[in-house]
């Protein structure tokens, strides 16, 4: 009984079937390679359907070429049943060129097997080892810390001079008094001369009048006007 | 026998992979202005040292390492663990790559004549000598295979071009797909020689003896 | 050359273990008479060969091994040097000993307030910038720590009596309490952003409108 186990698909098993020819791969007859053929699929009785079902497709298709192969030239078709039958010895070419390619590949002398490496190289290794930074404030900001979580701490609060909300509530309201036309808020605010020349004080001065110029608004007494964000924000006495 | 050789000889001994004359270059420069050029010279000095010494120090695909002489395999092979044999299916499919490369599957089963396992593939990929290249700018974009550093290692040669008979095969277009080889063929067929060609291979009757 | 030194030669650089002359001698008799005396003469000879060369072959307890040249390992195994940001944990910890050099461990952590764990100290002992400096003598004997030469160096004091004072970090607003929001952001400040907002307020300025 004959196997198909042993064949890696339909191609494998017609390159050893055109081999037994004993000729050039460029000279096998082709109409005896698919006799070889089908006569050997014949013989192999106990085909197993999943592992014969390329076999059998190549065995149709090689029937059909020798059909074809043998009609007369002018009933056939394209592509030419000549052309087939080169296509299919150029496939065979190439599949022997590369089996015989594996295997001079596989006799060669191969690392591990007929040439050895060092058994027990030391390795090429590169040691890393931090180089630490740190500059002398990052040093002394860091000692400030740890003291400061340790000193008691005592909060004072500075008397400091503003302008409460009270008096520049009193302060705009008695400026609108005067004026008619659309103000800056900035233009309310004291001259930077004296003790408002006190920057903090200055900063206390225009946050108050702020929210003085919201309350007035809130009032109904005054409209405000702001054109774009951070711009410059205009009141106008109403009525 | 001057520094740079000392160097190279020891780092191609210690190294546990082949290293090229830049990596060699690189890992010994960090002590001391080592060119590439400087090590290219030891390399040749050192090959030739070793040459007819039980060991040898060989350029495989541009990366230099030492091994035993080949003549002494049937000494050494039996102290050491043969590895593991490929498939006939994966050799097959290796020559197709590396003959080939880069390749697709498809290409290799057309080859082939046979569907290849996803397995096969997979062996050559984790034995380290081939590697994925890619894919092809055709439809479904196939990834494509190519051979590795470590195969032409493995392999004993020192690039593609020594792949035994790969000018031959080139030359008599063996390694063009069929569909290449037919036009060729077909379009030169005012040529009464590739009518012969043709002929003769659909001509089942006359095989010469 | 002679056959016993090239089989010698490739055997032991193929060995993966150190290797007696009678092991040697039994795994290369496979194929030819070879004996101990040879295989011994063959030993000796290889090492003078070697001798000088980046490659050693050397006998350690009655085995042989190849081995790369012991004044070449600077070469082989360099070390490189990657700059890396001390932590905050190692600075506070470098602050101390330096503030009150010297101290032990216990010490250290009574006045950060917070555990110091080992790698923190061992990163500062590698930096060079503190060492040992004998033990305590309380119970338990704590190892007590000073920084060296090298710390002066490099954060370019003369002495440590350069280093300011409680009142003069008190008056640049060193020791004004960091509220807790920004202790936690401090946790990151790799981020140079941070720093700098400590920067300010420790110039004791409010951040400019």
């Amino acid at each position: 009984m004959l196997e198909l186990d042993g064949w890696e698909g339909p191609l494998d098993l017609l390159l050893d079937l055109a081999r037994r020819q004993k000729v050039d791969l460029r000279r096998i007859s082709i109409l005896e390679l698919v006799d070889q053929y089908l006569a050997y699929i014949e013989g192999a009785e106990a085909l197993r359907l999943e592992l014969a079902a390329d076999y059998l497709v190549m065995a149709a298709w090689l029937a059909y070429l020798k059909s074809s192969l043998l009609l007369p030239k002018e009933e056939q078709e394209q592509p030419s049943p000549e052309e087939m039958a080169l296509r299919l010895q150029l496939r065979l070419q190439r599949l022997a060129a590369m089996r015989e390619a594996a295997a001079r590949l596989m006799g060669r002398d191969r690392l591990g097997r007929d040439v050895f490496a060092r058994g027990a190289p030391e390795g090429l290794a590169v040691d890393r080892k931090a180089q630490w930074q740190c500059g002398v404030y990052d040093l002394i900001a860091a000692y400030g810390q740890v003291k400061a979580r340790s000193i008691p701490v005592v909060h004072r609060v500075a008397e400091r001079k503003v302008m409460t909300l009270d008096s520049a509530l009193t302060r705009l309201s008695a400026m609108l008094g005067l004026r008619l036309d659309w103000v800056e808020l900035r233009d309310f605010l004291p001259e930077g001369v004296g003790e408002w020349a006190d920057e903090r004080l200055r900063r206390s001065a225009l946050a108050s009048s702020f929210v003085a110029a919201l309350e007035l608004a809130k009032q109904g007494k005054v409209e405000l006007v702001q054109t774009h964000v951070f711009g410059p924000l205009t009141m106008r006495r109403i009525g | 026998m001057d520094d740079v050789s000392r160097a190279v000889e020891a780092a191609l001994f210690a190294a546990s992979q082949p290293m090229t004359p830049q990596a060699l270059a690189t890992h010994l420069a960090h002590h001391g202005g080592m060119e590439g050029a400087d090590v290219r010279r030891a390399l040749r000095e050192l090959s030739a040292h070793y040459e007819g010494r039980g060991v040898q120090l060989v350029e495989r695909g541009g990366r230099w390492h030492f091994q035993t002489a080949p003549d002494l395999a049937h000494l050494l092979r039996p102290v050491h663990e043969e590895p593991r044999k490929l498939s006939r299916a994966a050799t097959e499919a290796l020559a197709i790559i590396a003959y080939h490369e880069p390749v697709s599957r498809a290409e290799i089963e057309a080859i082939r004549g046979v569907q290849t396992a996803k397995g096969t593939l997979d062996v050559l990929l984790e034995s380290g000598w081939i590697r994925m290249a890619g894919r092809r700018e055709v439809p479904g974009r196939p990834v494509i295979y190519a051979t590795t550093p470590a195969f032409l290692a493995h392999f004993g040669l020192n690039s593609r071009r020594d792949l035994p008979g790969i000018e031959e095969l080139r030359a008599t277009g063996l390694l063009d797909p069929v569909d290449t080889a037919m036009e060729a063929l077909m379009g030169a067929s005012d040529d009464p020689q590739v009518d012969q060609v043709i002929r003769q291979s659909a001509d089942g009757l006359a095989p010469e003896e």
